[in-house]
Formats: structure tokens, sequence, C-alpha cells
């Protein structure tokens, strides 16, 4: 009993977030089976539970996690009502939390004990803003799932483009369940900007990617950019030839060209099949990392607030590249990168071609 | 006159509930069958389970010498068998003409043979089954057995809620269809009276049994017997 | 003959009826490891139960039953930010603005089929989703309603994290309102609801004016889910869009058609059942206990509920025929 | 002219290209044993339907009472003492027969709308609809579910429930249809006996039993009215024998 | 302008295919089979993994869908549908969705829960423009197909409910099954060739839909709701409803998303209220139906 470090993971496993969860538990896992599942004398074991998307579900599991399975640490949170709500818990238990996989800025302000593995889409949002204006892209129109994430990646990046320069003509909002983009799209023809900045979640990428092809719109002369959502890796491959050369900032490729990414990769795939890992996954694989670190650090000695102490300030070399727990924000620091899809050996890849360092959260600098 | 119907041992009822026990009788090609009883006897629930739409527990069921109670409900239509049930159950979502033309099987009636010998329905022909007033729909059910072309005819309480001049005609034309084109029919009725008039046998029937069974005129003939069995005397 | 007696058999309290509540009360104590799960199961319990005022009683199919659901909780947790955070006058708060909104709503449901009534609320739930996400500076948008804080109830029992002071709020809640319903469906106003729904055109007919009583009704049921909704809000200390989304209201009609409609305990057993299923299910099978749920479903259905639960008539000799 | 109780007058109907009702005009008396007849689909229910509201007439006016009543809803009309019964039974199917009567008996006391006592708290109620019960012989089947009653016992629900409204205008639409020969007497007896100021519309088309209860009878056809009068003169009428009562000795 | 009408049009006609399965189960057999979507998921991944496994023609995969869909159907049918006609609708919703359930987590189990792409043939992926200006009429080939192949599904499907018994033997059996087959109407025939036709046209439905709405085990349960306000808007006694009121939603949901995008999926919503507030039985209801 008193040896054992459990770590309970709320992630979406059925329902429309389900590839979310897929991704983050096959990648802790992984964690566990590349580095042993005893830590500082400690037994880890993993405690999955399937929130089905509800808030209030996520915070009872938490709650019933903290108060009965006693775990030391809380992780996951496909979503981010998710995640604020279950930052309370995380506030009154003391128990460090990690968001694997919500990337609204809000989150780590939630609670002291929540940090963040995965990302925030200002960051990756902001650096499309700096890149496009740059290269040729002076007017947008932004077309962005009408929810918490779509609204950070329209605000970020049209306020940096236009600081910078550019026109943003219209901003569109598509509902979450959207089943046809042609009278969206129609809307972007018909305003001719250079680019269209997509943010949808992954799921819907391929299609939006389709009817973009379907009509015309890459022949006349518009572009498509957007956050790495959009050419999610796991789905990326059976997009099609049409997604060639679209242009997208993010964290993580899988075809980042590091030795510790290819060993991820590879690992990854083998132990589950036909599945490539996302960002996402990656999001997962160093969550696991912190904790573990943290459990090394404290020896499996102290409660919550040793772990979270440990776990602040991390600086490590991610298979996304090099990252930092910023101690004070608890938010991560990372290098954001500009990628092209383009085939190698009959798979479409997002190749990286151009890298911003160290970028922090824009949405806590204001 | 060779025989057309023969019912022997048979017991029916709905789910468990056996209504009719041991229940017995013959009728013979183009003759019409008189059905009494008071209220509750189970004249429907005999009718019913020859069109096969009771559950029948046991006897045995023959028609033109074919074994009618192993048929399935459907192929009891095209066996000889057209019923009309008691609540005339038109199909509601039909209109007069498909309520005819959906059932309908080649033979001497037709949906045109129909509408000679009830023209109000010929003006209703396009008017959905639950606009009917009730002896419209009556009439429709009475004209959806028909087209049928049975050699069997059931009729559960043909004559309710049709106005006088039209009961008068309906009991003409099915003397005649009778007489003429050799259908035989077991007609239910609450006046004993009219009905015994136009048939040639009458059973009478209670608590799910025969209790009595004789050729029409003579029962007719003996009011004290009507006035015991059935309660009226008229 | 006496005839009042058999009447007045439907509406008395059996001693099962006593022990259930009895052990519902005692059950945060006897298993705290689980007043969460408890607190949780009496909300749904009383949703559920407000649904079957209209569906099982009224016969009115509704697939929307979360618009009340959520704007109770909205109501609630809002007023808790904004005005104070004592939890039962928010709670009262709420179910009176449930109250008019199912009101008002009521206009859409006096007409049609149960098919034309089931996607008109389906639409009335779906618009007010839609609405609190566009009213994101009210409501939070998709990111849900934070820095909602309760006070103790009735100023002296503080929301613990075991979730022992909410599961006894709610199951009192629960209670209080159930006994209302109770005496509702069992008197003559009741009587007339379930006349509405076997025969209309009759109801009419007999005086009962059918429209009023269905908009009455179908304020009682939106007041009681409302209640219910806010009952979510004020233990779990927040709202978000899913309190009104149609998950919601399709998984409420699950639980009470899977306990029985028309019987108010109907609620609680489908509420108990789909919740304790769920929860083991995707404990032990986190990806896929959707499919053994709806296995149980289906199951459900063609066995039969009542010989599902009653193991022994699977192999008992058919009943002795009556003459 | 407080003698008539109920007057329509110039109702039209019309459905799509049909007219079922054309220009009738009808005076029901205080006390009245009235009988309306016709061929089928002449119109007769239709009229019924549209004196209690369940049509709204396309023309023409509706008065009980000295009060206009053509816009008032059915429910309201009701309260106003004008019953119906319906050509095919309309029942609560899942409820009893003393549950059904109960709860007719409880609107009428004006305690419909009770919420907190159960049905039946009150001892009148339940008395008068063990009353009922009695009197329609339904006593034996009071707890079983309508919906499996033979069809006897349901149209004989079907109208004590008319008369559990305590009626003082009763229209009846053919109530006795499916009642076997003997009790049929025996159930327009009853409505007969009702007291002597309510008035009565009665549509059959068991010539016997109209005869002997009506003391003044209407005839339509084709949704027109052919003529009125007092059982002989209708029973003597050629107009009328031709269109509706034939000549042969059908019914004796 | 012409564009937005055009995309309209191929849109009401997509949701009118996978709905008409549907319009058929509720409409005409009065069965409430929320597992509709479940069949048009079947043609989808079906398409997608002839296409990719077998290397079937795209067009080769559309009948293919209906058949084998339908086949399933049929063999569904009788094993399972069957005892459920007679059931309360609450029964079988409470059925369908148990079976939408197991079809979701099912696919996910064997497929995994990515969303699938199906490629279409090159001669289906162009685009045909015509005039310019407001007049521009921008035509997605793939778009023309699908209004093409609706147009046909709908003469055919009007052509046997009119010109055949078999519609009003059809609405006969389901008004009243004992008394349909007592009156010599097969019943289990009928409902079972229905149901296999309803089942067969959600999976060509499905294989057509899958290119634009795309793929993933949560289908059933996404689009359901969609497929409702079809029908319900339609009225469920013909075919001919579920087509306009498809149409119209379509058309309405584009325009309102081109032209006020600010209002989302309102539009749909309420049009969908006030259609149903106005006329209860749908728009397009057989003449005096009450
Ligand atoms: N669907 C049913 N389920 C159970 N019992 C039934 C059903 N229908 C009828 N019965 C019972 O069967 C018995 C016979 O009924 P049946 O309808 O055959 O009588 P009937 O002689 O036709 O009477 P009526 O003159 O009223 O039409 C009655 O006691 C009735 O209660
Ligand atoms: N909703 C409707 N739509 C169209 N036609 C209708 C509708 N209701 C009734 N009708 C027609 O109006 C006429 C009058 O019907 P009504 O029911 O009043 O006749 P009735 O006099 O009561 O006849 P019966 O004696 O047969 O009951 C009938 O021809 C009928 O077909
Ligand atoms: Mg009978
Ligand atoms: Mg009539």
């Amino acid at each position: 009993q008193d040896n054992t470090f459990k770590i309970g993971l709320i992630l979406p496993m059925t329902g429309q977030q389900a590839s979310t969860g897929r991704q983050v538990e096959a990648a802790a896992k992984l964690y566990m089976a590349q580095h042993g599942d005893t830590v500082a004398g400690k037994k880890v074991q993993l405690i999955v539970k399937d929130d089905t998307g509800l808030p209030d579900v996520a915070k009872r599991l938490a709650q019933e996690l903290v108060v009965n399975d006693k775990v030391n640490v809380l992780a996951g949170f496909g979503l981010t009502p998710i995640a604020l709500a279950v930052a309370p818990i995380a506030t009154q238990s003391k128990t460090p939390a990690i968001t694997m996989a919500a990337a609204t800025s809000a989150i780590t302000q939630a609670s002291p004990y929540m940090l963040r593995s995965s990302f925030t889409l200002p960051q990756a949002a902001v650096a499309m803003g700096d890149w496009a204006p740059k290269n040729g892209i002076k007017s947008v129109v932004t077309l962005v799932a009408d929810y918490g994430p779509g609204n950070d990646a329209e605000k970020f990046f049209a306020e940096r483009f236009e600081l910078n320069g550019g026109k943003v003509i219209e901003k569109l909002r598509v509902p979450l369940r959207n089943p046809d983009f042609a009278p969206f799209l129609q809307k972007v023809r018909d305003a001719k900007p250079d680019a269209l900045f997509v943010f949808v979640p992954s799921g819907a990428g391929a299609a939006v990617m389709k009817q973009f092809l379907e009509r015309g719109m890459d022949k006349a002369g518009i572009k498509m950019i957007g956050t790495g959502d959009v050419t999610d890796d796991d789905q990326l491959n059976d997009m099609g030839d049409g997604a060639l050369g679209v242009v997208t900032s993010h964290h993580y490729s899988t075809a980042h060209p590091s030795a510790m990414n290819k060993k991820f990769v590879a690992d990854f795939e083998a132990a589950n099949k036909n599945m490539r890992p996302n960002f996402m996954a990656v999001g997962g694989y160093d969550g696991m990392r912190i904790i573990y670190e943290a459990l090394k650090t404290t020896k499996g000695q102290g409660g919550g607030d040793a772990l979270l102490a440990a776990m602040k300030g991390q600086v490590f070399e991610s298979p996304r590249g090099p990252v930092l727990i910023d101690a004070q924000t608890r938010d991560i620091t990372q290098d954001i990168y500009l990628r092209k899809v383009e085939k190698k050996d009959g798979q479409l890849w997002n190749i990286e071609f151009d890298v911003i360092k160290a970028v922090k959260d824009p949405g806590k600098s204001k | 006159m060779s025989e057309l119907l023969r019912i022997e041992n048979l017991s029916a009822g709905y789910g468990e509930a056996v209504v009719l026990h041991d229940v017995g009788l013959a009728l013979g090609e183009g003759q019409t069958l008189a059905l009494l009883g008071r209220n509750g006897t189970g004249k429907t629930t005999l009718i019913n389970t020859l069109a096969g739409a009771t559950r029948q527990h046991g006897g045995s069921i023959t028609l033109g010498g074919a074994a009618l109670h192993k048929l399935s409900p459907h192929l009891r239509a095209a066996a000889g068998i057209g019923w009309v049930p008691q609540e005339r159950n038109i199909f509601k979502s039909l209109t007069v003409h498909e309520n005819l033309t959906a059932v309908e099987r080649p033979g001497r009636w037709n949906p045109q043979r129909v509408y000679e010998m009830f023209p109000r329905l010929a003006e209703r022909k396009g008017n959905l089954g639950t606009q009917l007033s009730g002896g419209e729909q009556q009439m429709l059910a009475v004209g959806r057995a028909l087209v049928l072309n049975p050699t069997l005819l059931l009729l559960d309480e043909p004559l309710e809620g049709l106005a006088p001049i039209i009961v008068e005609e309906l009991l003409r034309a099915i003397r005649r269809i009778t007489r003429d084109e050799g259908l035989a029919a077991i007609i239910v009725e609450q006046h004993p009276q009219a009905i015994l008039a136009i048939s040639d046998e009458a059973v009478v029937l209670d608590h799910g049994t025969v209790v009595h069974a004789d050729h029409a005129a003579s029962l007719q003939a003996q009011p004290e017997v009507l006035e015991r069995l059935l309660g009226v005397g008229r | 003959m006496d005839f009042r007696q058999p009447l007045l058999q439907k509406a008395r309290w059996r001693p099962w009826e006593y022990a259930l509540w009895v052990v519902a009360f005692a059950l945060p104590l006897l298993v705290p490891s689980h007043a969460l799960m408890i607190n949780e199961i009496a909300i749904v319990a009383l949703f559920a139960m407000s649904l079957d005022l209209i569906l099982g009683y009224t016969g009115i199919v509704s697939l929307g039953h979360a618009a009340f659901f959520g704007f109770g909780a909205y109501a609630a947790a809002l007023f808790a930010k904004h005005v104070m955070p004592d939890p039962t006058i928010g709670l009262v708060v709420a179910i009176a603005l449930s109250a008019a909104l199912g009101a008002v709503a009521s206009v859409t449901i006096l007409r049609g089929s149960d098919l034309t009534r089931l996607m008109v609320t389906l639409g009335t739930a779906l618009l007010l989703l839609e609405l609190a996400n566009k009213l994101d500076w009210l409501t939070g948008g998709a990111d849900g309603l934070q820095g909602v804080v309760m006070g103790p109830v009735l100023g002296v029992f503080d929301f613990d994290l075991f979730g022992r002071t909410a599961a006894w709020y709610s199951l009192s809640v629960l209670l209080l309102l159930f006994l209302l319903m109770r005496r509702l469906v069992h008197s003559p106003f009741g009587a007339t609801l379930k006349a509405i729904r076997d025969n209309r055109l009759r109801a009419m007919a007999i005086g009962i004016p059918v429209v009023s009583r269905l908009a009455v009704i179908y304020t009682v049921a939106a007041a009681v889910a409302g209640g219910a909704g806010a009952l979510l809000a004020q233990t779990t200390g927040f709202a978000s869009l899913d309190v009104l989304a149609f998950d919601r209201s399709a998984d409420v009609v699950l639980m009470l058609v899977i306990g029985g409609v028309g019987w108010l305990y109907g609620g609680i057993a489908g509420a108990i059942v789909f919740k304790l299923l769920q929860d083991t299910l995707s404990t032990v099978t986190p990806q896929y206990w959707m499919f053994w749920i709806g296995l149980i479903l289906v199951l459900l259905v063609l066995v039969g509920r009542d010989r599902l639960l009653k193991p022994w008539t699977w192999f008992g000799a058919r009943k002795a025929v009556k003459p | 002219m407080s003698d008539i109780v109920l007057s329509a007058t110039g109702l039209v109907m019309r459905f799509g290209g049909i007219t079922a009702t054309n220009n009738v005009t009808l005076n029901l008396r205080r006390g009245a044993r009235h009988a309306l007849i016709g061929p089928n689909g002449a119109g007769k229910t239709t009229l019924i339907n549209l004196l209690t509201g369940v049509l709204t007439p396309t023309e023409g006016r509706i008065v009980l009472e000295g009060e206009d009543i053509t816009w008032l809803a059915p429910h309201r009309r009701v309260a106003r003492g004008m019953v119906r019964t319906f050509q095919i039974n309309q029942l609560f199917d899942s409820m009893t027969p003393l549950e059904t009567l109960a709860l007719v008996v409880s609107q009428h006391s004006g305690v419909g709308a009770q919420w907190w006592r159960p049905l039946g708290s009150s001892t009148a109620v339940a008395e008068r609809a063990g009353q009922l019960l009695e009197q329609f012989r339904l006593a034996d089947v009071a707890w079983q579910q309508t919906r499996h009653l033979a069809y006897g016992k349901r149209r004989l629900l079907e109208i004590a429930i008319a008369l559990a409204c305590e009626p003082r205008v009763l229209l009846l639409d053919e109530p006795v249809a499916g009642v076997p020969a003997g009790e049929r007497e025996e159930l327009l007896e009853t409505v007969a006996a009702l007291p002597a100021d309510v008035s009565v519309l009665l549509i059959e088309h068991d010539m016997d039993l109209v005869f002997s209860f009506a003391d003044r009878m209407t005839v339509l056809v084709n949704g027109t009215l052919l003529t009125e009068g007092d059982p002989d003169t209708i029973a003597n009428d050629p107009k009328v024998k031709e269109v509706y009562l034939g000549h042969g000795a059908a019914h004796v | 302008m012409l564009t937005i009408l055009f995309d309209g049009i191929a849109y009401g006609m997509l949701l009118f295919v996978l709905a008409v399965g549907l319009a058929v189960t509720l409409g005409l057999m009065n069965f409430i089979n929320l597992a509709h979507g479940a069949f048009a998921m079947a043609g989808g991944y079906l398409t997608v993994f002839a296409m990719q496994k077998l290397g079937v023609p795209f067009l080769l995969c559309l009948p293919l869908a209906f058949l084998v869909v339908g086949a399933a159907g049929a063999l569904l049918e009788r094993t399972l549908y069957r005892p459920m006609y007679g059931k309360s609708h609450l029964d079988q919703v409470l059925f369908s969705i148990g079976l939408a359930f197991m079809a979701v987590a099912a696919v996910d189990y064997f497929v995994g829960s990515s969303q699938q792409n199906i490629h279409l043939p090159e001669w289906l992926r162009g685009r045909t423009e015509i005039g310019d200006g407001a007049l521009l009429l921008g035509m997605g080939h793939y778009r023309i197909f699908i209004i093409a192949v609706c147009t046909l599904l709908t003469v055919v499907l009007q052509l046997i409910l009119s010109k055949t018994r078999f519609g009003s033997r059809l609405r006969a059996a389901v008004d009243d099954p004992r008394v349909a087959a007592g009156l010599g109407i097969n019943v289990n025939v009928v409902f079972l060739l229905t149901f296999a036709v309803g089942s067969g046209l959600a999976g060509l439905g499905g294989a057509l839909g899958a290119e634009i709405l795309g793929l993933d085990p949560t289908f059933p349960l996404k689009y359901m709701v969609y497929f409702l306000i079809v029908v319900s808007v339609g009225g469920t006694s013909s075919i001919t409803g579920p087509l306009l009121a498809a149409l119209l939603l379509g058309v309405a949901d584009v325009a309102g998303k081109y032209f006020i995008p600010k209002m989302g999926a309102f539009t749909v919503y309420l049009l969908m209220i006030l259609i149903l507030m106005w006329r209860p039985q749908g728009l397009f209801t057989r003449k005096g139906g009450k």
C-alpha cells in the first residue's frame, strides 16, 4: 500500500474526443514500459478513468481518485472545462495535476497545483502570426471552431498578425459539430485573401482540407495555414495528397528529426498498431517524465507540495525538442516549429523548416 | 351441396386465457350461418379464430378440405376467408380506394363493384379511412372483405351503425351473393330476427361453447327458445 | 361495495418505501467513499423523476429536458457567483427561474405527435446551448462558468471534499421534491394527466382543460429539472455547456425507461442502475464500456424488464389456463 | 324562448371539397328527448362535433343557454353542462373503470385540479363513482384495466362517463351500437329517466329504440336539414322513407 | 450566389439520402430506429475498406454498400428487430440506441477511433464554373454526382410506392398488423423487405456522405439529430416530404451560414421549431391527414 505511487489519469476515452484519450494513454503506458514501473522504491500505478467528456463526471472522478484511491498525482484532461473542473480538487487536496492535452491558456491559473505538459494554443498561433506576414501573406480570413481553443487561436493569431502589418479580412466561427463547411469556405473564396487560417479539432481537419481543394481555392491562389491541429500527424496520412504544402505552426511533429524522437516514434508504433504518435501523445509522454523525475527527486518522500516543487522548473529534452516547465507559471515553454506537409517514402509528414525558440505562453504575458 | 367448413373440438382464446371450449360446427357451400349469443360469449373470438387472429389451443378447422388451422393468417385469405372485424379496423392511413386495392385479389369482386353496391364509398374514394363516418367505415369493411373474393365471408356485426335502408339493402345483397355466387357466410348479429330471416343455419354460443344448433327457420319459429338463450324473444 | 379504499390504496406508503429512504440517508455513512456517487445519483434521479412527470404520467416525449436542467444549473451558479453564495436560496431561485422558462417553453409542446415533440424539445435545448455558448461574457462559454464558491448549507454545513454534505443536501432536496411529486401524481390532478395521455379527445370531452394542464405539468417538470441542475452546479461548484447538451437529455430518457416510466421510483431505479453500470463498466473497460451498456439495453428490451429482474420466471411453468 | 337550451343557426362545415354540414339550424328544447337521424354520412356526427367544439364551424353560430359558445373551448362547454358520448369508444385504456369514473366525478365536483389529496379522498366522489359502476353493471370489472374489457362493457363505460359529468344537455352518438338487443332498452331507459330538465339529443339507427325514445325528430340528409317534426309525422313522411327508413320490414 | 444555392441543394440531397431510410422505417413502419446512423456508418466503412483494401472502384462501392447493408438489415430484422414492432416507442428507443452504442464501440474496437477518409476517383474531384460575377455558379463534381444519385433514387422510390401496391400494403400492415394479416397481407415479408431497403438506403447514404461528413465511430450519434430533423420536418407519410424538407434545410443552413455566419447552427434549429409549431405533422404531409 504505502509502496505504491498512484497516478490518476482522467481522459476522454469514448465519444468525440476519444482519440485524444487513446493517444495520451498509449504514450503514458509507453513511458512506463520504457522506464520501468518502480521509481525511488515505489511501484508506479496508473489508474485510467473515462470522463465521457463531462466536467461534472471528471470532477467526481478526480475527487474519488483523491479521496478513495489516494492518488499522488492527477493527470490527463482532454478538454479545457474538464481541466478547470478538476483544478479546485487539486487545490483542496494539494495534489499536483498535469494537463497533458487541453490547450487553453487559463488552465494553469486555475490552481497553484496545475502544471502543463502539452502546449497552449496561443503559443502555436502567435508563431504563425509572426511567420505569415514575412512570407508574403498579407491578408487572411480566419476560420475556427466555435469553442474555447478555437477562440483562443483566432484571437492570438489575429492580434499578432495585425501587429506585424497583416490584415484579417474576416473572422469566421463554425459550430463544433458542423457537417458541411461549404458555406464558410465559399465565403472565404469570395473574400479572396492571401491565406486561410484554420483551427478545427483534429478530426474535422480532413474535411476542411478536402472541401478547400474541391472548391479550387488553392488554384485561386489562397494558401492554407493553421496551427498543427489541422494536420494532425495521426490523421495526416489519410488526408491524401491534398494536404501537401499546407503550412502550420506547432510544437511537435512526428517527423521531428532528433534521435530521441525517432526512438519514441518507433517504440510507440511498435506498441500500438496503426497509430502514429501525435502532439497529444507527446504531451502524455512528457507528463509522465515530469512525474517520474519529481518522484526521483523527492525520493518518494513528502506529499503533494514536495512533488509540485520538484516538478516546477524541470528542464529536459523531449521528443519535441527542449522544454522547460516555467517555475512561476507552471506552464510549458518550448520551441514552436513551422512545418510544411510533404511526402516522404509514400507517406505524408509535417516537415519542420523553421523554428521559433523558447516560446512562452503569450496568454500569460498580458 | 357439399360441405365447406368443419370445426371440431376447437378451443381458443387470448394469451393464456381460453375463451372458446370444444366448439364444433359445420357449414355447406353457399350456406349462411347466424352466430348468436349474449355479450362476451365468444362470438367475436370464434370469428377471429377462423381469421387467425387469436391464439388457438386445440381442435381443427377444415375449409374446403384444407386444414385451415395450420395456415398462418395471411394465407387464410388466399384459402378463401373474407373477414369483417367487429371494430371495422379500417386502415387509417390509406384512402378508401387504397383500403380496397391493398388487399384485393382477382375474381368477381373488384373495387368497382363495391362502389356500385355502396355508391356512398365511391364519393369518398380519396378520403382517408379515418375521415369516414361510422356507417361508411362499416360499408368499407364489408367491401374490403368482398374484394378478397372469398368462399367464406365472416361478418362480425355488419349491420351495426348502418341506416335502416342500407341494412335492408345489405341483407338483400348478402342473400343474393350467397345464393347466386355460392359464397358461404357466418354472420354475428345482435338482432336475431333480422338475421335469422336470411340464414340457413343458426348456432347459439354461451360461455364459449355451442349451446344450441338448428336450422335458422326453426329457431326463428321458437321465440321462447330465443328468449331463454339470448334474453330476447321478439 | 366500498370503492373508496381501493382508490386510496394506491396512494398509501408501503413499508419498503420507508426502508428505502432510511437506507438512502444512511448510505453516506455506510459507504463514505462513495458519497460523491450517491450525490450524483440523487441528482440524476431527481432529474429523471421530473422527466417522468411529463413522459410517464402525461405522455409527452422530450429529448430536450436538459434545457431546464442546464438552465437551473447556470441560474444557481450565476446566483452564487454574483448575488450570494447561500445554497438553499440559490436553489429556490433556480427552481423559480426554471419554472418560468418551462412555462414559456410549454407553448411548444401543446400540439403534435411524439416525433414533433421530440424534435421541438430537442431544438429548444440545442438553441439554449448555442445561446449559452454565444453569451460567453456571462456563462464563460465553452470553458464553463468558473469561480463559483458555495456557502455552507443552512449556514452550518460546509461542502467537504468527501462529498458527504453534498450527498445529504441532494438527498434531502430529492426527498422533499419527491414527496410533492408523489402527492401530485396520486391526486385528481395527476389522474387528469393520465387521462390526457390515454385519450386527449375524451379528456377534453369530460371538461379537462387539456392545454392548461399540459402547460402546468410542463412547468412543474421544468422546475424540478431546474432544481436537479441547481444541485449539480452547487455541489460541483461550476457549470459548463454540457449541462445543456443532447447527451444529457438522452441519458435521462434512457435512465427513466430502464427504471420504468409512469412510476416515480422508476427514475430512482434507472438512475442507480445506469450510473452504477456506467461507473463499473467504464472502470473495467474505459474504452469500450459503451458496448456493454448497449448490450444491456438491448437485452433489457428483448428479454423484458420484468423478466430480467425476476429470474425465477425464466423457467417456471406457464400460468395455468383460466376458463 | 328561454325554452330553447341549445340552438345552432346556419352551421356550415367543409372538409376540403366536402360539405359535411350545410346550413343546418337546430333547436333543442329544455327537457327534450330529441332524435337526430339520417343516412350514413349525412353529417350527424359532424354536427355533434361542431356543437361540442371538437370542430369549429366554417360558418354559423351556436348558442347555449342564451350565450354564444361558437368559439368556446371544448372543455368549457362541458363545464356549462353540455356532454357527449362518442360513436367510437373513447376511453382511458390504462385506467380501471373505477379510476375513470372517480376522475370524471372529481373533475365535476370541482376538485379536478386538486393536487395535494389523493384521488378518492372525498367520500362523495367515491360514492358517486360506485353508484355509477353498479348502475352500469361495471362493478365486477371495476378493477380491471379498461383496455382488457369486452366490447359491450367498454360501451357501457363510455356512457357511464358521460352521465358522470352531470350533463344538462346530453348528446348521444349511437350509444347502444354493440350492446346486445336485450340490454338496449334498459340502457336507453336509464337515459330517459334523467331529470326532466335535462335535454337529450340522440343519434341512432335502431328505429325501434328511436321511436320509443324520442318526442321530437330531426332528419339530416347529405349535410342538409330535410325535415323536423314529431315521431309520427316523421315515420309517415314519404321522403324520409325513401332516403332513410326504407319500406321493408327488416326492422320489425 | 448561385454557388451557395447549388451547395445548399447538394447538401440537402445528401441529408435526404441519409435520412430517407429513416423516413421509411420511422415514417412508414412507425418504428423508431435510432440505430439508423449505425447502418449508414456500416455503409461508409464498407466503402472505405472495399476501396482501400480490395481496390473496388468507388462507383461499384455504392451499390455494394446498399446491398450488403440491406442484407445485414434484413438479417437483423429477422433476428432482433421483429419482436420490437409491437413494443412501445420508448422500448424501441432503448433498444435501438443500445444497438447504436454497440456499433459505436465495436467499430472503435476493430477499426480504431480515428477519422477515415475516402479517396474519390479523379473525375469526381474537379470543379466546373460557369458565368461570373454575382451569377457565378461553381459546382464541385462530387456534389453534382450526389444530386444526380439522389434524384434518381427519389424517382425510383416514388415509383415503387405509388405505382405498386407495396406502399399501401405496407401502410396497412403498420396501421393494424393483426387485421392486415387476416386480410391476406404477409406482414412479415412486407416488414422484412421494407426494413432491408431502409437499411440499404442508409448504407448507401453513408457511402455517399462519408466524403463530406467524415467518418468515425461516433458517426451514428453525431448526425442522428440531423436525420431526425429532416424526417420530422418533412412529415412521415411520404418520400417527397423528407426530400423537400431536406432541400429546404440544406439551402437554409448553407445560406444562413454564408450570409450570417454568426448565427451558426441557430438557423436550422430555429427554423425547425417554427415549422413544427406551425405544422406539427410536418410541412409536407398527405393532404387531409389528421
Ligand atoms: N383481447 C382480449 N384479451 C383478453 N380477453 C379478451 C380479449 N378480447 C375478448 N376477451 C374476452 O373474451 C370473451 C369473449 O369475447 P368476445 O369478444 O368473443 O365476445 P362476443 O360474443 O363477441 O361479445 P360482444 O357481443 O360484446 O361482441 C370476453 O369475456 C372477453 O372479456
Ligand atoms: N375529417 C374529415 N375530412 C373529410 N371528410 C370528413 C371528415 N369527417 C367527416 N367527413 C365526411 O363528412 C360526412 C359526414 O360524416 P359524419 O360522420 O358526420 O356522418 P354521420 O351522419 O355521423 O354518419 P353515420 O351514421 O355513418 O355515422 C361523411 O361523408 C364523411 O366522409
Ligand atoms: Mg363481438
Ligand atoms: Mg356518425
